[in-house]
């Protein structure tokens, strides 16, 4: 799960983050006030799930609150990589000296988290690390006994920082660790964490992500979610324990298992087709996550054609055709459903699926060829 | 031989009173796994599937001599039921379990491996030795005793390949699924580490996915320590940037972990990679025709 | 650090311990009050730093409010083993269906932190260890990762208690713990714990003591001191990084460190005299150190004659000698002064001494020996 | 040889420029000891008595070699800068340091246990192989070069000790002061271990205190392992139960840890125990004479 910077920020504050003052703003006019209060400059950002603001436009400078209120006017209701801004972050201005990133993430390879830092901050951090990755310095922390002071002291002189920096810089790591261990994160950066003119740390720009396994011990993160940005059929489906990508092609897919579900899309695109949609129905693949799958993959007006990949392995295949037939007797479906039914009991489910006028095949490349082409055949 | 399990595992069932413990244990038990004991805390006295069911790990060791574990407890407590098990000197500990929040595996990967036990998955279907035992959800019927060892991140994907190695006469001598979570005790590399000096093995296949770098770690392992053949294939493909497809793992982040990559890595290593599940069998018979 | 009944329950509340309602009473008008508004019968217990109460009378069962307040007069003010009774605590009276004690504390030889229980509650656990080990379980936690919650059920298990009474003692057991770590304690004790005959875990009577090494982070630990409980001196000899004990003989002890102290006790008591105190003037002896000690010690009346046993090692005997020199010159001392000087600059400390007409010795033996004379002497 | 310190100890200060640390130093390098660095964050390029200081420990491994640290820094920092050395590779730490919270030290201990390093205190005064290496707060000039391998729980009381010790014409091939807290890194048995092995080190003295019960271990062990002559002295005979001398370990709980108990024990183990510090060289004269 993901937040908003200006909800990131709060949330690093509160582990005593020297975080930029700054207040969200969901109207101009409320813009116009926030910059009234804090006085002299201020930036207005926009408030969305993407990257790239700066270049869509959705970071502006306000020199009065006038200018803010222009400025939010401009940006609310933008449209960003598909992201509509529903509200902005009117932080104060202030004079940097030098930027800097800090980030917090899970190092795979090692089972550990790792903390990184550059001096080439308010940057892409993913290019510097492709491009000059001497430029970025990292400490993992322990896996048990978590990130010592002296790994985060490591880090600032690592960077080159003045000595009169480093206990400042590392109190800020040791927030972020504490932040991302404390609120089970799976992101925390700070991009760019800056030194003011008056040698004053300050969070500028501040990101997080959450573990989505994690958040049922964290229900202030979990009311952070911002509706607005996620896609309500993936809730909606995950409610019902189901794993569900909104793509943007027109063959829908439903699949038993994460794995087969992105391979039976891969065989999609193989056959010339593009999947509208990754869905993974869980282990049981009973009538009634039948029925919401179709449901699920119906609601997309896209859907030419509907794939449906299943291999019986615990989940007994008549189980599942039964689940197919029951939820097609509550769903009505008009496009022309494909069935690849293999495993367990997989011929007394053919049998089901015939009576109910569904053939089903036995191979995913057979299935996948078949199914792009009946959506082909719709789409003429 | 095989790896990691065989007819002389001896196996615990964590959870083994819940819905999916007394299912999978009838399963496993029918299968002909020799499960010796099972845990939930209070139904000491009770049997499932005629396996006697203890208090605590500790006793259930100390009575049965179990000497592998397979765990099917809630998320909340997966990790206190992985600790339990090593620190009752299980060697093998199997985690079933889905939904394991990552904070939590981190301490737990570093434990397990310095008190030398062996961890596999959690999010993961288990492993399987053909005809020996069945430590895991898979359906036991598709797999045929043989030579290919199978290594996975996936479930139903794995047993989509399993199935059309067996139908082309290619039996398995173990199938592992390692578990899609970014935080899995066990790692393409450690079993490829054992397929390689496992004399029964003789060819590998290796299934991947998106997300993380484990199958270019993999790649790099192959180039210098693998000399049997070996075929991958990698799911997700099609998978937009960004976004979690079904296992926690399954990301693309950062322009890191896409399928691409991981091909490319693979093929430079010499594995040949399938462009789909059902170009296993015949990429594998070649490349053990020339190897 | 000790604190009473009544504020380990407060804390141990605070972690989620069940613990027994109750309240602490001054008076027997307050004692009388709470047990007004409980009804029923209540227990008047003595708040005091030391086991024992039992025996001597300061735990006694009223049934009524009147009998509460009699019950009050008659605990409030008692000695018991030399500690004066300020406060009470009326607790509402409950039906104990079975007793079991629970501990956590530090398991030396491992340096690990142990939780141990046992069936046998309600009892000098101490005599249980000794008599009838077998009845005692523990585990202990791991030192990086905590009290597992297998170890706690392991506990509940191989007490006997029935499978649904397992989780609730587990509970508590992970909870006594959290508290042992959380608040730098060297022990956590409920004894008894109890099964009320409705199946409910209370804690009856709860203990525990604090790391002084750690009171720095646990201010609200140091606010719960009872100063009426304290050795006054020793406190304001900790306050000049003296430790101070006071005994109950008549030879004042000055010594440079903490070993060499007791062995010098240790010595006076060889050579037939009894030592007034157990003092370490710390590392550095300088004279304010000295003259600190000196009005600690002289502050007894008992004090017959002071031995200063000093062997000068980073700290060099001419400046421990101008330290005393300067410190009688402050400090008016009646009683007679033995002192020893050994190692770095003894010789030169000797002669400052001897321009202040104090004649040091050499050896340990000897200024114990020529003290216990001294003492004599004044006592004949 | 010697124990744990000698002419081949490179010597790291952490804390190297604080009152005791730069006090110390001064005293170290006098007397001989090869101390080749010191740390003290944002002090890199200053200078100790003419050791170089460095900001980190890893830096200051890198720069000279160091093998060996003593730590200086206050009870709050203390557990943080054992794990920097730890991890920076220094395989003996020594920290003076007083007053470190127990529970900080659990942790501590188990982690410098398990990454095969050595932790000597804390609240002690070091260890000196005289003529070779002070790595501590004591007098060195009270030590002479000899066979007498010396451990206690003690500071001053053991310069008394060993005072005696050359004044009588007993040299000591080193003396260890493993600190007075409850959780120290290294115990009398573990110190007694090396100083059974050590060929240069032909009797032993243990100088303990009430409380805990390490000298109970130390008899056990002695009894079981040591074949060299010992001899004893136990501080606090006339202790109160109950009450904290000085030492956070040096109280006598639930009427264990008395010192009754602990001469007791090593009598058991054919210890001679001193009745005073100045009956220890005679004491020793005879065991050596007797063994």
């Amino acid at each position: 799960m993901n937040v908003h910077e200006y909800q990131a920020a709060e949330i690093l504050a509160r582990y005593g983050v020297p975080v930029n003052p700054g207040r969200v703003a969901e109207s101009p006019e409320e813009a116009s006030a926030v910059a009234a209060e804090y006085g002299g400059t201020v930036v207005v950002k926009a408030q969305v799930h993407t990257g790239g603001r700066g270049k869509a436009g959705g970071i502006k400078l306000a020199h009065s609150p006038e200018e803010a209120r222009q400025a939010a006017a401009a940006i609310l209701g933008m449209d960003i990589s598909g992201h509509t801004v529903n509200k902005v972050l009117v932080a104060k201005g202030v004079a940097i000296a030098q930027e800097f990133y800090l980030g917090v993430v899970l190092d795979r390879p090692n089972r550990q988290v790792l903390v990184m830092a550059s001096a080439e901050g308010g940057v892409d951090i993913e290019e510097v690390a492709r491009e000059r990755p001497d430029k970025i310095v990292q400490r993992r922390a322990d896996p048990v006994l978590g990130f010592h002071p002296y790994l985060a002291r490591e880090l600032g002189f690592a960077l080159g920082l003045p000595a009169t920096q480093v206990n400042g810089f590392a109190a800020i790591a040791q927030q972020l660790y504490e932040a991302y261990m404390g609120e089970d994160a799976t992101l925390v950066e700070v991009n760019p964490l800056i030194l003011t003119e008056d040698g004053e740390w300050r969070a500028i720009d501040s990101k997080m992500s959450f573990d989505d396994n994690a958040l049922f011990r964290h229900d202030e993160s979990e009311q952070m979610r911002d509706f607005a940005e996620e896609n309500l059929t993936e809730l909606d489906a995950r409610n019902s324990g189901i794993s569900f990508v909104k793509l943007d092609g027109d063959i829908g897919c439903i699949v038993n298992g994460a794995g087969l579900a992105m391979a039976t899309m891969d065989a999609v695109k193989q056959h010339g087709g593009e999947p509208a949609n990754f869905l993974d129905v869980g282990g049981g693949a009973s009538a009634s996550q039948v029925a919401k799958a179709f449901s699920l993959v119906t609601a997309d007006p896209n859907v030419k054609a509907i794939l449906i990949n299943i291999f019986g392995g615990i989940t007994r295949g008549d189980v599942v055709a039964d689940g197919i037939r029951e939820a097609l007797a509550e769903v009505e479906v008009s496009a022309p459903i494909v069935v690849r039914l293999s495993g367990t009991n997989a011929d007394e489910g053919k049998d089901i699926l015939a009576k109910a006028g569904l053939t089903a095949v036995d191979t995913m490349d057979e299935a996948a060829a078949s199914v792009v082409a009946a959506a082909h055949s719709r789409a003429d | 031989m095989s790896i990691l399990v065989d007819s002389n595992t001896r196996l615990l069932v964590q959870g083994i009173t819940g819905r999916e413990g007394s299912f999978h244990t009838t399963q496993m038990v029918e299968y002909g796994t020799n499960v010796v004991a099972g845990v939930t805390p209070g139904k000491k006295g009770e049997q499932v599937a005629g396996v006697p069911v203890f208090d605590t790990v500790q006793e259930a060791v100390a009575e049965t001599g179990a000497n592998a574990s397979i765990i099917y407890v809630p998320a909340k407590f997966a990790p206190d039921a992985i600790y339990e098990a090593v620190d009752s000197g299980v060697a093998l500990v199997v985690c079933i379990t889905e939904g394991v929040p990552i904070n939590d595996m981190v301490p737990v990967y570093a434990y397990v491996n310095a008190n030398g036990a062996r961890l596999i998955g959690p999010n993961c279907p288990g492993l399987i030795t053909p005809g020996q035992a069945k430590v895991g959800i898979m359906p036991g019927f598709i797999h045929e005793p043989g030579s290919v060892g199978l290594v996975s991140r996936s479930g139903t994907l794995t047993y989509e390949v399993v199935d059309m190695l067996t139908k082309a006469g290619l039996g398995q001598s173990t199938a592992v699924g390692i578990g899609g979570d970014p935080v899995i005790g066990t790692s393409f590399v450690d079993v490829l580490r054992l397929f390689e000096a496992d004399p029964e093995t003789e060819s590998i296949v290796i299934i991947g996915e998106i997300g993380g770098s484990d199958e270019e770690d993999a790649a790099v392992f192959i180039r210098e320590h693998v000399t049997k053949p070996v075929v991958s294939f990698i799911a997700g493909q099609t998978a937009p940037p960004g976004k979690r497809m079904g296992h926690a793992g399954a990301i693309i982040s950062g322009g890191s972990g896409s399928a691409a990559d991981k091909i490319e890595a693979l093929e430079a290593a010499g594995v040949r990679v399938a462009q789909s599940p059902s170009q296993v069998p015949a990429l594998l018979k070649e490349a053990i025709a020339a190897a």
